[in-house]
């Protein structure tokens, strides 16, 4: 009991700290594509501290207090109920609570509760901004789930561990050459998750301020930056494990959640930004087709 | 002769009924029903006509004994007896009412009554 | 919360009173110096940039964030909302009207917050030094930490002063919410004397 | 310019020129200044209002307007000029022929204090809100007293030539060539 | 026994008798008159009961001699029968008649009597002349009391009925004089021993001509015309005669003559009943004049009466009872009902029916009213919907589903305009009011207490065996009585009421009725309590609920088929009464009416369909016969139609959302659940036994899943709350039928874990909607806003409810849609999951557009004084909340249940470990589940709470607003078109085709109706023409 706490605080720390390096190296590297020199590769942290060090802040209500506390929690959670590394007892976390649905489900976990903090906030943007994620995440769900409806249908189980369990072996057992349409499907529903450019009119910075958490400050948005690292470590180890082959030590796993994040990063510095509606019909069109033939070639 | 004659009450009742439903004026056609009315009495008359016999009173001329031999079938007279009686009232009634519509509108088109429709 | 007193906010009608928060702003004592230093360092090397284009200055602002002169090296962000920013820039000469904005926008800041007044014009007025419509002296409205003259000054020169309030603050010495605090009521003097239609709450949290 | 002609003598324009050839000034009377306006928009084709404006002349106690209108089709411009005392400053609106007429008349109500009756919301703060002095446009009003007396003049600014200071800094030895003279 | 003379000649000495009374005083002719009546009705009476004591039939020849000389009576069960009813109903006509009488001379009076003996006569008389001279003797004295209100329509009316019914006495009379030429004899006995006298070509031409003046009398259509003008322009009591004792007296002179008829005939005579009937309910729909509608109605009513009588005949049946239980059953129905709603007509006088808002104000007759429209629209208790019942069920086991067919479309469409004009009359508008005249008044509550009563009688004699059923509608009543309470004494009074069922009730079930028995009482009752929160009258919210609680009971008790249909038409119409009080509209209950009662007679179809041949009484569910397969889906169309799936949805959103704020959650909670009990109850009855079961099933997969898509979809653009709600019921409907479908038990299970949760979660939210809206007075929810300030519980309570709903775990809903994804991956329905899973993405939206406009966000100006929700709402929210938090901790409470219940289906079964629960695909531990979240939740709440003292609490206008200050909360708070980007990504898919194809179907509809009702031009000429066309045309037909 006491072994499995240390196991889960250990594993939390690491895709903390991991997933806020990632930022911060991201950020580097797109300066430096930018030609400039960028913030220090630690300058998360450095604004998770600064932002926890406000000495005063505000708060709309009991709602708006609790709306981090829910979306740190929706994150460390979904985080728990994936394994991060195949084989090791360290680092399987809860993954035998649930199977691929728990994940898929406690993912809204953090934002439902996000977006009904920033609803008491009472600042009509943070309304705006939600309606628009929230329409954005219905029609990129549906890639996403055809892709995992797929993977379903090819590994014949929705637990993680065993997906992962089956793509051992050489690089070619991995979902991303032996179902490749299911992979495209969930990279490219993952760059709305991550809402990067082209996806992030939620947070459209110049048009509604930031989004939803307009009015989070201080602590609050210290730990939704914390989250940042935590979930988006969750969501590409999922991704890892989903179609990547998942990983057998650290290394591989950092290496890897590394790679698929540059896929977001790229795509990100290339596009332009889609208005809302346009990113539904982009979602329900071409990748959702994607997802269809990823389920029907293992359908027959 | 008593094809003729129900002939002739078929004939009637053809013609009271083409009268009552083409003529316009209310008067013509209560002389139509009444006219149709009178072919079926002739008609029912003539369905209890026996050939040489007389009418089915029992008066001297028949005389009670053997009568049943003598006179035609007693139950259409009788039946037309009662039709008779029955088709004039209805014919006052109908009557009255013309007058009644009459008062009403000072008319007899029968075109004019139609308020009371769909 | 902790706050007894709080402030009449006459400004407002009767039936609005309700609808704003009248708290005093307060003072927040720093921590032991250790870990105020520590703080402080995190607070220089973060500095989220609420920039207030009034005049030309939004103009000059612009370049910093280039390739040539790149302040995300800083730790610096330009924010959309005050209350993510720590760094109020005031870019240029502030009319009465415009004052009243940015009183409210600093005041929405959360403690430590840091003000920079960029060009001339925030110091004396620079060339509307005259006019009917444009204050003077930022300082006697809010607490400035640094001033940047010129007219308009060079984006060498805003990270010039960028570096001087980092040393104010590694320094603790930028203290400049404490100061609005403990002299709030000289402040909104100042500012109620001027802005005349003052239908805002005495301190917007 | 002909229908310039035309209208001159039924409205008393007392005053015409043509400061180029798409662009004419008139003045009217203020009595006339609305019926001629109407015609120029409904009549001669100068649908639109580009602004009104107006000049402060103290010296004669006269308030300048002009409205200055443009017809699309000959891509003329005509300034129709008006003259109002400046002591009861009053000009009828002209909003039922532009609606945007209000705007401008909402302006110079706060900027000059001529006022338009029956103009809607001209009495609403324009740009300055809760302005409590003269209006400020009046040439009479003294901005830098006024500026002095209220947002706190820094003290110890003093109005030096940028020329002078920089002659000095950088040739400390010369003399300056008005002392000269 | 006493001899069937004396009838006739207590009246005709009455004739005698009354103008020589009235000489001595108004009041002594009134009262003679009255006796006599009395005197006829209380022989029937005494003839009835001696009747069927046993006593021996009588044969009565006046004089000696047997007729046509003479008047020749017989006096059986089946005559005394009529004769009792007819003479209650006269009696009860010339009471309300009083007022018109009095004022007449005395000759009125003596042609009332006349014609009452020609109606008796025409009943008893077994000759045919004699009919013919009691015929006239009606006809003749109808003529001249139509005349009675003395104006222009009523003489014209009255000519043009005198030119048809002239036509129809002559050809009465030729058809007589026909018979005895070729039989010889008129005696119906004679003819009915030896048949074959009226054979061939002369014979049958006047055995033809009798019947087609019999059907002319009857009014057929189209040949029906002046009829309808005289019901239009009558008086209406002295209409009320015509139509029900006066009609009355002609069918059963048909019903005697039936013998004698070809095989030919009856068909032909059937089709005609059954095309006036379907016809004129088409005619009536467009008819605004009550008088004319009654008579549209009447006709029809006759039409089905009439084809009742003669398809019995043309099955052979013999036995007199069925004839009573069927023909004599629609008859009954119709003359008290049809008796009573004339008499209303006259009681609020000459109004369109659209102005019948004037009933609103009173609740004696607006009941009798609505009793009355209730009893002829076929629905349980009374009388009409036993005899359709038993009349469907052997045409069914004939074969005649054509005709079937025909007569449910016509109910249905006389449903329709009966029910609108219920609408009306329920709706309170601002008219003037009707004065009291109890002599009107008294005649109707007669005609109500026999009706209910010959209900009691009708279902006594039929096959409803379990007592239960029988409290259902007699609870309706005593809560009706009980309406003078006030609102929270009947509150506790219902709960008791309901609790009590549910004592009685659960114990004895078990299996999948046991899950829905304690779903749909246990659920009903904890959401009663709400009820205590209103305080009032509230005047007919009662007698529905506890209706309806009992009907639920019934439903699953019952265990014969008749039973399980009788208690879902109550249930039907307890919820009809539900809506009906709470709409702002008449459009929301006539619409869930009109598809409630097409979704019923497709179970009814059904069910008939599935009867076990021979079964003429009590067949139990268990002996139904799927294997055809039609009758199966016909039932599952029918549950379809009421679980509201797209394409028929019509009705959901406004039904569940327009009733009381306390009465919507048990509509949207429970009563949705009946539906899927009723589907669960056939689909486990027929499991196995239906052909082409996997296609049936792979076609409601995809209706269920549509109707979660498009229900869902449509949830998020309302701008009303509890119309959001109702929409996002249909969604989760669509959830409930999709893991149906699936037919394998962890399918099964889903779909009631989701029906349980559904219930537990729909219930808090849309009790907590319900106590918003109770304080502020809108259901717009841009209006509202803020609320989380005030009503802090009910937010509370409204996101757990949402948290369950939306499927995010830990909460409950998470189990539904893992064992929904589960059962459908394992069944191999991909596609499915896929729209399953983006529903319920799309699902988010309306939950987070529903808390956010209505508890976050800006709290308005003119509520900032609202208090909290009643406690009355709050607590049946809380005890649901507990349900969910317990099931949501151990969900093996919940799952282990249903799948006992389940028992065993197709695929693979759910393991169980400790807490985890698995099947071939996956796992999930709710257990592990709920306390990791707890875990992470309280890890950075505790960080903050560490900090809580250096935050500042701010109010809502202390908002970051691009510097500025808000205006005024209305214009801060986003709300209104929430979702405007997604009506220009995906608005195409929301576009109201459905409204719009129903609509287009009405309009049809009505305009057949509109062009129909053209037939009947007014002109008495046309009319005698379309008579003499009808006859040449049945002519044609018979030969």
């Amino acid at each position: 009991m006491i072994v499995k706490a240390l196991y889960i605080v250990l594993s939390v720390a690491l895709v903390t700290v991991w997933g806020l390096t990632l930022t911060g190296i991201v950020r580097k590297i797109v300066a430096r594509v930018h030609g400039r020199i960028g913030p220090p590769v630690w300058q998360p942290f450095v604004d998770i501290i600064k932002n926890n060090a406000k000495r005063t802040g505000i708060s709309h209500g009991v709602m708006f207090y609790l709306g981090p506390v829910f979306r740190i929690a929706g994150g460390m959670g979904t985080f728990l109920f994936i394994p991060v590394l195949f084989g090791s007892d360290m680092f399987s976390n809860f993954s035998f609570a649930g199977d691929v649905f728990l994940v898929m489900y406690f993912i809204f976990f953090g934002q439902l509760g996000m977006a009904l903090g920033s609803g008491e906030g009472g600042h009509p943007y943070s309304a705006i901004a939600v309606a628009r994620g929230l329409a954005q995440m219905s029609a990129f769900e549906v890639p996403f789930a055809l892709s995992v409806i797929s993977l379903a249908v090819q590994y014949d189980t929705f637990s993680v561990s065993s997906i992962v369990a089956a793509q051992q072996g050489s690089i070619f057992s991995w979902t991303m050459f032996t179902n490749p349409l299911a992979t495209i499907a969930a990279i490219i529903a993952m760059l709305g998750m991550n809402m990067h450019s082209p996806f992030d009119v939620v947070i459209a910075p110049q048009e509604i301020p930031i989004g939803p958490p307009t009015e989070y400050q201080g602590s609050f948005l210290g730990m939704l930056h914390t989250n940042r690292g935590i979930f988006n470590g969750a969501k590409l180890i999922l991704f890892m494990n989903l179609y990547f082959g998942g990983a057998t030590t650290i290394p591989e796993m950092i290496v890897k959640t590394f790679c698929i994040y540059m896929i977001s990063v790229f795509v990100g510095v290339s596009f332009p930004r889609f208005r809302t509606d346009q990113s539904i019909r982009f979602f329900l069109g071409i990748p959702t087709l994607i997802g269809v033939a990823a389920v029907i070639l293992y359908w027959l | 002769m008593i094809h003729a004659v129900t002939a002739t009450g078929i004939i009637l009742i053809l013609t009271g009924l083409w009268c009552m439903l083409t003529r316009k004026h209310i008067i013509r056609i209560i002389i139509g029903f009444s006219i149709i009315d009178t072919g079926i009495h002739i008609m029912i008359v003539s369905t209890g006509y026996i050939r040489n016999r007389t009418a089915p009173i029992l008066d001297h001329a028949v005389g009670l004994q053997g009568a049943a031999d003598k006179v035609v079938d007693p139950v259409p007279s009788a039946l037309v007896l009662t039709a008779i009686v029955i088709g004039l009232a209805v014919t006052a009634l109908m009557l009255s009412y013309a007058v009644k519509l009459y008062r009403r509108k000072r008319t007899l088109d029968i075109n004019n009554y139609a308020e009371l429709k769909w | 919360m902790h706050n007894k007193e709080t402030l009449p906010n006459l400004g407002l009608p009767e039936h609005e009173r309700d609808l704003f928060c009248d708290a005093r702003p307060r003072v927040s004592k720093p921590l032991a110096s250790y870990i105020e230093k520590f703080l402080n360092w995190s607070r220089a090397n973060s500095l989220w940039i609420l920039a207030y284009g009034t005049g030309c200055g939004a103009i000059e602002l612009r370049p910093l964030f280039t390739a040539r002169f790149d302040i995300s090296r800083y730790g610096m962000a330009p924010r959309p909302t005050p209350r993510q920013a720590s760094l109020l820039m005031i870019g240029g000469y502030l009319s009465v009207k415009t004052l009243k904005r940015v009183i409210r926008s600093y005041e929405q800041m959360q403690n430590p917050k840091f003000v920079i007044g960029l060009g001339s014009c925030t110091v004396n007025g620079g060339m509307y030094w005259d006019s009917y419509n444009t204050i003077n002296r930022l300082d006697h409205y809010l607490p400035v930490d640094v001033y940047i003259t010129g007219c308009m000054p060079r984006p060498e020169a805003i990270i010039a002063g960028f570096e001087q309030l980092k040393k104010r603050i590694k320094d603790g010495r930028a203290e400049g919410a404490n100061q609005y605090a403990e002299q709030f009521d000289w402040y909104k003097a100042n500012q109620k004397k001027i802005i005349t239609d003052w239908n805002m709450p005495d301190y917007n949290w | 310019m002909e229908q310039i002609n035309e209208l001159k003598a039924r409205y008393s324009i007392s005053d015409s020129r043509d400061q180029r050839p798409d662009l004419g000034f008139i003045t009217v009377d203020p009595g006339r200044l609305a019926a001629l306006l109407a015609e120029l928009q409904q009549v001669r084709g100068y649908t639109h209002l580009s602004f009104i404006t107006a000049v402060d002349y103290p010296e004669t106690g006269t308030f300048q307007l002009t409205y200055m209108v443009h017809n699309f089709e000959s891509a003329h411009s005509l300034g129709v000029r008006t003259v109002i005392s400046r002591d009861t400053a009053l000009m009828e609106s002209v909003h039922h022929l532009w609606k945007q007429a209000k705007t401008y008349q909402r302006e110079l109500k706060e900027m000059y204090g001529i006022d338009f009756p029956g103009s809607p919301g001209v009495d609403d703060p324009f740009i300055l809100e809760g302005w409590q002095g003269p209006p400020p446009m009046r040439r009479d009003f003294d901005t830098r007293a006024y500026s002095e007396k209220t947002y706190f003049p820094r003290p110890g600014r003093k109005t030096s030539d940028p020329r002078r200071h920089m002659q000095s800094r950088l040739y400390p030895d010369y003399t300056p060539f008005e002392e000269e003279t | 026994m006493v001899s069937p003379v004396y009838l006739l000649v207590v009246t005709i000495a009455a004739v005698f008798l009354v103008p020589l009374a009235d000489r001595i005083g108004r009041s002594y002719g009134m009262s003679v008159f009255y006796a006599a009546i009395a005197a006829a009705a209380g022989l029937g009476l005494f003839w009835f009961l001696s009747l069927r004591g046993g006593a021996p039939a009588q044969n009565v020849f006046i004089a000696g001699f047997t007729g046509p000389y003479a008047i020749q009576l017989q006096l059986g069960i089946a005559e005394s029968f009529v004769i009792v009813l007819v003479n209650t109903v006269f009696l009860l006509a010339s009471i309300v008649l009083g007022g018109a009488l009095i004022k007449e001379k005395a000759y009125a009076l003596t042609l009332m009597l006349l014609m009452l003996t020609g109606i008796n006569g025409l009943v008893l008389s077994r000759d045919l002349f004699n009919m013919f001279v009691f015929m006239e003797l009606l006809s003749i004295s109808t003529y001249a009391l139509v005349a009675m209100p003395r104006n222009g329509q009523a003489f014209s009316a009255g000519f043009k009925y005198m030119i048809a019914g002239g036509l129809a006495s002559t050809f009465f009379l030729i058809g007589t004089a026909f018979v005895y030429r070729t039989a010889g004899t008129l005696h119906l006995d004679y003819l009915l021993r030896s048949p074959e006298l009226l054979h061939g070509g002369v014979g049958f031409a006047a055995l033809f001509l009798v019947i087609a003046a019999l059907l002319i009398e009857l009014k057929p259509f189209p040949a029906n015309g002046w009829a309808l003008d005289v019901y239009q322009a009558g008086h209406p009591g002295v209409v009320s005669i015509i139509t029900t004792a006066g009609t009355g007296a002609v069918l059963f002179v048909l019903y005697k003559l039936l013998p004698l008829m070809s095989v030919r005939m009856l068909q032909v005579l059937g089709g005609a009943g059954i095309v006036t009937f379907v016809f004129s309910n088409l005619v009536a729909i467009k008819q605004e004049n009550p008088g004319r509608l009654l008579g549209y109605s009447s006709i029809s009513q006759t039409g089905l009466v009439i084809a009742g009588m003669v398809f019995l005949r043309l099955f052979g049946i013999r036995e007199i009872a069925v004839y009573a239980a069927v023909a004599g059953g629609l008859f009954l129905n119709h003359l008290f009902v049809k008796g009573l709603m004339f008499w209303l007509s006259e009681r609020v006088g000459p109004r369109p029916i659209r102005e019948w808002g004037v009933l609103a104000g009173k609740p004696l007759l607006l009941f009798l009213f609505g009793l009355a429209v209730v009893a002829l629209s076929g629905l349980p208790p009374f009388p009409g919907f036993w005899a359709k019942w038993e009349f469907l069920k052997l045409l069914a086991a004939n074969g005649y589903y054509p005709v079937l067919g025909f007569i449910l479309a016509g109910s249905l469409i006389e449903v329709f305009y009966l029910f609108r004009w219920l609408g009306y009359a329920a709706v309170k508008e601002d008219h003037d009011t009707i004065s009291p005249a109890p002599a009107v008044t008294l005649p109707m509550v007669a005609a109500a207490i026999l009706l209910l009563a010959a209900s009691v009688f009708f279902s006594g004699s039929l096959s409803v065996r379990e007592p239960l059923l029988r409290l259902i509608p007699a609870a309706g009543i005593l809560f009706y009585l009980l309406e003078p309470l006030p609102g929270r004494v009947k509150t506790v009074l219902a709960l008791a009421a309901s609790g009590s069922a549910a004592v009685i009730v659960l114990p004895g079930l078990s299996g999948l009725h046991l899950v829905f028995g304690i779903m749909l009482l246990g659920g009903s009752l904890v959401q009663m309590i709400a009820g205590l929160g209103s305080g009032g009258r509230r005047r007919g919210i009662y007698p529905g609920m506890v209706m309806m609680v009992y009907s639920f009971a019934g439903l699953l008790v019952t265990e014969t088929a008749l039973g399980f249909f009788f208690a879902w038409e109550m249930m039907t119409l307890a919820s009809y009464l539900l809506i009906l009080r709470g709409s702002r509209s008449a459009r929301t209950p006539l619409l869930y009416m009109i598809f409630s009662t097409g979704g019923a007679f497709l179970i009814l179809a059904g069910l008939i369909t599935a009867l076990p041949a021979g079964s003429l009484s009590s067949a139990g569910l268990g002996d139904l016969v799927f294997s055809g397969g039609t009758a199966f889906y016909l039932i599952i169309a029918g549950f379809l139609v009421k679980a509201g799936v797209v394409g028929v949805h019509l009705w959901l959103p406004g039904f569940y959302s327009e009733a009381d704020h306390d009465v919507s959650p048990i509509l949207s909670s429970a009563l949705s659940k009946a539906a899927v009990a009723g589907l669960f109850i056939f689909m486990s009855l027929a499991n196995g036994t239906v052909p082409g079961s996997d296609m049936f099933s792979v076609i409601l997969g995809w209706i269920g899943g549509l109707t979660a898509f498009f229900g869902t979809l449509m949830a998020i653009y309302q701008e009303d709350a509890k119309r959001l709600l109702a929409f996002s019921s249909m969604g989760q409907m669509g959830y409930i039928i999709l893991a149906a479908s699936l037919m394998s038990t962890i399918g099964w299970t889903a779909a009631i874990y989701i029906a349980v949760t559904h219930l537990l979660f729909k219930g808090i939210m849309f009790l907590s909607v319900g106590g918003v809206v109770s304080r502020l007075n809108t259901t717009n929810m841009y209006e509202m806003g803020g609320m989380i300030k005030r009503m802090p519980l009910s937010f509370m309570t409204f996101l757990i409810g949402l948290i369950a709903l939306s499927g995010v775990p830990p909460l409950t809903g998470f189990g539904g849609k893992w064992l929904l994804y589960s059962a459908l991956v394992g069944k191999g329905w991909y596609m499915l999951t896929a729209l399953a899973l983006f529903s319920s993405a799309v699902a988010f939206l309306y939950c987070y557009r529903i808390i956010h406009s209505v508890f976050l966000g800006q709290l308005k100006t003119g509520f900032r004084a609202v208090k909290e929700a009643s406690v009355w709402y709050l607590i049946p929210q809380f005890i649901f909340v507990m349900l969910i938090m317990i099931f949501s901790m151990v969900p093996r409470l919940l799952i282990e249940p249903i799948s006992a219940a389940v028992g065993k289906l197709a695929g693979p079964d759910l393991l169980w470990q400790g807490n985890t629960v698995s099947h071939a695909l996956g796992y999930w531990n709710g257990t592990t589940v709920m306390m990791v979240t707890m875990g992470v939740f309280m890890v950075p709440l505790v960080w903050l709470l560490s900090r809580v003292r250096s935050i500042q609490k701010v109010k809502q206008f202390n908002i970051v607003y691009a510097a500025e200050r808000p205006d005024r909360p209305e214009t801060t708070h986003y709300a209104h078109n929430f979702f405007a980007h997604y009506t220009k990504a995906l608005g195409f898919l929301s576009l109201p085709l459905v409204r719009r194809f129903w609509e287009g179907a009405g309009e049809w509809i009505s305009s057949i109706a509109a062009a129909l009702r053209h037939l009947y031009s007014g002109n008495g000429q046309t009319y005698a023409l379309q008579v003499m066309l009808y006859i040449t045309v049945l002519y044609l037909f018979m030969r």
